[in-house]
């Protein structure tokens, strides 16, 4: 329990613990295997060497198949961990994760469940361009039957890595290129973090931000600085980004009286539409200042020149924060 | 391939599967024609033979994924006619609670796990069946069954190569009733048949008459065993005729005249009848099955018909795990 | 002009009459061609014998493909109509529609640009069960680079998709199984409807009702019901669900001060929720109650018994425009 | 196939367009190594035969479609030197505004329609530019470049299935470097090539050796001609090598020595430059090219690296044909 781990690490344990105490979870994806270095992002080194080639499968570019595959061992009660190197990929393996995945507990009227987590990475700000960076989680979120779940830290993500995989219903687990190399205090063995619950990240009176996964570090940022302009932030960190913990967030947001909502995902039609049509119906009266959206530009992702431009930044938080703060009603 | 290839015993039970087919395949014609119930069918008239024999090549506890034209495998896999019927009727003692639906027959306790209307969807989910039997040893084959048109889709290419690659006990059943939907087999490819594809993954293949019991039952049955064995896929095309249009009550007009002749000429049905007689079974013997299984679905049929409903809450239950909130 | 046209009519004269303007002008997917019955729904009934098979082209079960060839097609500068039979099959393709044809235009910084249709049916209430009946809107909504129309009667129907061949950038054209037989007095030949500008079906001074597609049928009977009541209903037709007209919707909510959002896709994480968001951020102060969502239960589409328990009712409806009237701030 | 093969003129045009791939790839490399810039590059040594002979078979106005290891088809087709590069710096000035960048070069003037960096997507998209060609009669050829990991892909087999259905003038080329990002070829497939997959589609194929232009640009030229004269597709599998790591900086260990010292060995480079010397060419003459090359290039990287990058406001522009408002 001494010492540090990356967000890498974390993951990486999770699915070590995983696969140590149940003999049927299992990875597959491209490249995942020991003869391919462990994986891309080597989320799944050193596992081959321990678990053996058929529970860490290698598999061909073929995402429909690899879906589809951790879908019938999911069925069969196994809990496949299946990787889709990059979120953009998931478009051409959408109806196995939607219209299988999501819904056959349900059109099997409960006789069957699919207990399988699907990982896969994105990001922007790493000039990967405009089909390698995408934050598609408000897909997922519009599905029922999909839970979605990323972490904003090392600790977070092997806890909630742990319980995903544990979950009995399928799970899109989000990665962010940029967040891999984060470290926390080691939360030590069998560290796990329980889905559809809200982190309060940071303590603050003033206004609410609500966010995940990587954003949750600008929030931070940005709630120092406004700290010392007298303006106390309060971080929700959603950790399960759908269902989403609506206690938690309707809670922050009726203490402080005013939200803003931020993710990585280009802004209209996001996550952060959801929350703030969520917080005015629940608690129109209540609220100061109607709920402030900061977002990705509406526009494919860029090249590398124009990735910044792009990307949601703190100075567009804060001045959503002080348009709430300021706000006359 | 001779007669000898199939025991006496594995022909009654392949003669009793396939009558439940076509009688269950004709009650739900008539049922639909008198009005009686309203819902989508598809009619698997011209497909019994291939649907029972792979059925019959397959213990009880192996695993089944089909598509939306299911019924065959489905009662022939052993799905309970009346849970059966009442989730063709939408009712609550249905196989899914009747919130499935005829297009989505599930019932893991006789192996049929997945019924999917997405074409080509069933593939890729029967390779993951079959490799967490793969990977726990539980010695059990998967059978995928699809139509022609479902092989032109990217799902059953990825699903071929990577079922090689890991030699994965499973049997890939390629249905070719000549269309798929209203085009014809000609119209959606230049491949000379579909069995042909398979070599451009290493993968085995067999092709085969499946309007005659002694091609299409021998060869599934190999198939099944090799893959039980650890040897591997194998994909099986059993020709046949979709005897009706794609769905009840659809359009049958662009099928030419001579695609019908030959279809009425080559049907399954009489084809098995006479095999059964030259293998010495009787009249007698065989319309007292065909009795037997059309008593089985009065019973069932009434039952579906009698059953309730169910309640408006079953939304929010098999969502999630847990239950959502009202 | 004399007599009425079904909304099938309505989308087949339109194709007609733009094929025979423009040579560019061409369709593909399953069924579509004469030898196959001109379609399933029989909208390219009748072009097969007028145009050939090069233009009205059937081809294999294979919407990777054929989205594919759109796309392609599109960039070489012709105008090519493809048909996804029903919207849940977009599963398969996805990423032609979403990494492609929305991208390519700003990922060639404008070189090449993709004037695509690509057109689908769906809708609850036919029997179709839980993998064909999803309204998916939102996910295109919330990818920058479509367009995304939808007809609620047949001489917008003709409009919308006459506009829709002639647009340079990829739209999305949205049918419902059970629209195809609405009738509407015939536009005439060359009949266009503006995209991006919505239309108010209705006039009123209470509250607006902003929807699309098949619910505006049941908004107009809600508003009759309604207006017994006292209550006086504005509709808003989108026509063109995104990106959508923001002057006319605000227009319209800032007169009535208050707003229902309706749509038969589900609820969370729906285009109301965009709308409602959009809604709360520009009129917070002059609102006189909180915007109110209504849509589809948040599960798979059941079968048969419990579809008009899943579909957003009339009674809902009525219910959401009485709690924003009767709303106490 | 032997030498004649290919005339004298069409060999010096392969040498240029070749040492135009090669010498772009190495500056690349130089470039980055020297960490003069830092962008994804996913190299092409071992490749490049294979690109220019493709090119070398196409009309100037003909279609391509590649993808993000597309340099070889870009420079090869005759992308201007300073848009390309530009575009790979993230300029303004570059062939999309910068917006695209090294994954996504785009030059319709040249014939380069898109690049993807989606693995398998471009082929569906080919065919779409074939079928515009097919339909207008304008008489283009398309031709498609994948790598050997992207043939399990299933918009592979959608596309190759429907562009030998519609007779398309398309030809698909496989580049078959041996591995898919860390996965070598036997780990992701049984089939015996990718060429073999063809057959599947009753579509014509060449399984050829990519490090010997003799052998690459003949079948590649015979299948574009083909094309042209309305004969339908091929698909043309050349073999080569990835002499580098996916993109430049990867990882490279996952690779077998043997294989390592076959790649070597293997070089395309160095047997070209032999083939040109035997057909009588003279070291002074090739050295002259590839002289007058690094001139191009280094007037082409130094007006790159000039270049302003894109103002913030092309976020709002060419995402519709109508500019975003502020
Ligand atoms: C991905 C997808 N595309 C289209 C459809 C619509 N559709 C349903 S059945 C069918 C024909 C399938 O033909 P085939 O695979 O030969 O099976 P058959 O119906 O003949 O049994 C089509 C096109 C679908 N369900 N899924
Ligand atoms: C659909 C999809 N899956 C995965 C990836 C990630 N990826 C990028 S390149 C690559 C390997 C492709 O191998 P191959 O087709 O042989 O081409 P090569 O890189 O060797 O040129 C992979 C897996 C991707 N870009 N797209
Ligand atoms: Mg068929
Ligand atoms: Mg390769």
């Amino acid at each position: 329990m001494s010492g540090t781990i990356t967000l890498t690490q974390g993951l990486n344990q999770a699915i070590d613990e995983a696969m140590a105490a149940d003999d049927t979870v299992f990875c597959l994806g491209e490249d995942v295997a020991a003869k391919q270095g462990g994986g891309v992002f080597k989320i799944t080194s050193g596992l081959t060497e321990k678990y053996g080639e058929n529970r860490i499968r290698a598999t061909p570019i073929s995402e429909t198949a690899i879906v589809g595959a951790a879908v019938g061992a999911a069925l069969a009660g196994h809990r496949p961990i299946c990787e889709i190197m990059l979120m953009n990929f998931v478009g051409v393996c959408m109806d196995q994760i939607v219209n299988h995945a999501a819904k056959l507990r349900f059109m099997s009227g409960g006789q069957t469940n699919v207990p399988m987590v699907l990982r896969t990475t994105t990001g922007v700000g790493v000039g990967f361009g405009g089909q390698h960076s995408d934050m598609l989680e408000a897909w997922f979120a519009h599905v029922a039957g999909l839970k979605i779940v990323t972490a904003s830290n090392a600790a977070d993500a092997k806890g909630l890595m742990r319980s995903a995989i544990e979950c009995n219903d399928p799970v899109i687990f989000i990665e962010n290129v940029i967040s891999y190399g984060l470290t926390s205090d080691d939360p030590g063995k069998d560290h796990r973090v329980p889905l559809g619950k809200a982190a309060i990240t940071r303590e603050g009176t003033d206004c609410s931000i609500i966010t995940y996964g990587r954003t949750v570090m600008d929030a931070l940022e940005v709630a120092e600085t406004l700290e010392e302009e007298g303006i106390s932030v309060e971080i929700v960190d959603l950790r399960t980004i759908a269902p989403y913990d609506e206690e938690t967030v309707l809670a922050s947001v009726r203490k402080t009286g005013r939200a803003v909502t931020l993710h990585e995902a280009v802004k209209p039609y996001g996550t952060g539409a959801e929350m703030s049509a969520k917080i005015h119906e629940e608690l129109f009266n209540e609220l100061k200042a109607p709920v402030q959206r900061v977002g990705g530009s509406f526009s494919p992702v860029p090249f590398v020149a124009l990735e910044q431009d792009w990307i949601p930044s703190k100075s567009e938080l804060a001045d959503a924060v002080r348009t709430a703060v300021n706000w006359k009603k | 391939m001779t007669d000898q290839a199939i025991d006496r015993d594995k022909l009654l039970d392949i003669y009793t599967r396939t009558t439940k087919v076509n009688r269950t395949d004709e009650r739900f014609r008539e049922l639909l024609m008198q009005g009686k119930i309203a819902v989508m069918y598809y009619c698997v008239r011209g497909q019994e033979v291939v649907s029972a024999s792979a059925m019959a090549a397959l213990n009880d506890d192996d695993y089944v994924v089909c598509t939306y034209r299911g019924q065959g495998e489905q009662t022939a896999k052993g799905v309970p006619m009346e849970a059966y019927w009442a989730e063709c009727l939408g009712k609550a003692t249905g196989t899914c609670k009747g919130k499935g639906g005829t297009m989505h027959i599930t019932h893991p306790e006789t192996g049929v796990m997945v019924t999917t209307g997405v074409v080509g969807s069933g593939l890729p989910i029967a390779n993951g069946l079959a490799m967490a039997s793969q990977n726990s040893g539980d010695g059990k084959v998967t059978i995928v069954t699809f139509g022609d048109g479902a092989a032109n889709i990217g799902g059953f290419h990825e699903a071929m190569n990577m079922a090689q690659l890991y030699k994965l006990p499973i049997v890939f059943v390629c249905i070719n009733n000549r269309y798929g939907e209203h085009t014809a087999y000609a119209d959606h490819t230049d491949s000379v048949n579909i069995a042909s594809r398979a070599e451009g993954y290493g993968m085995r293949s067999a092709h085969v008459d499946g309007t005659y019991v002694e091609q299409v039952y021998p060869a599934i049955q190999e198939a099944v065993d090799r893959a039980r064995a650890g040897d591997g896929p194998t994909l099986v095309e059993a020709m046949c005729y979709r005897m009706q249009g794609h769905f009840f009550g659809s359009d049958f007009s662009y099928m030419p005249p001579e695609h019908i002749e030959e279809m009425n000429a080559e049907d399954c049905m009489p084809k098995l009848r006479n095999y059964m007689l030259e293998a010495q079974f009787t009249e007698a013997e065989l319309d007292a099955i065909i009795a037997d299984v059309d008593g089985q679905l009065d019973v069932a049929v009434q039952a579906a018909l009698d059953a309730p409903f169910p309640d408006a809450s079953e939304l929010r239950k098999d969502v999630f795990e847990e239950e959502i909130a009202a």
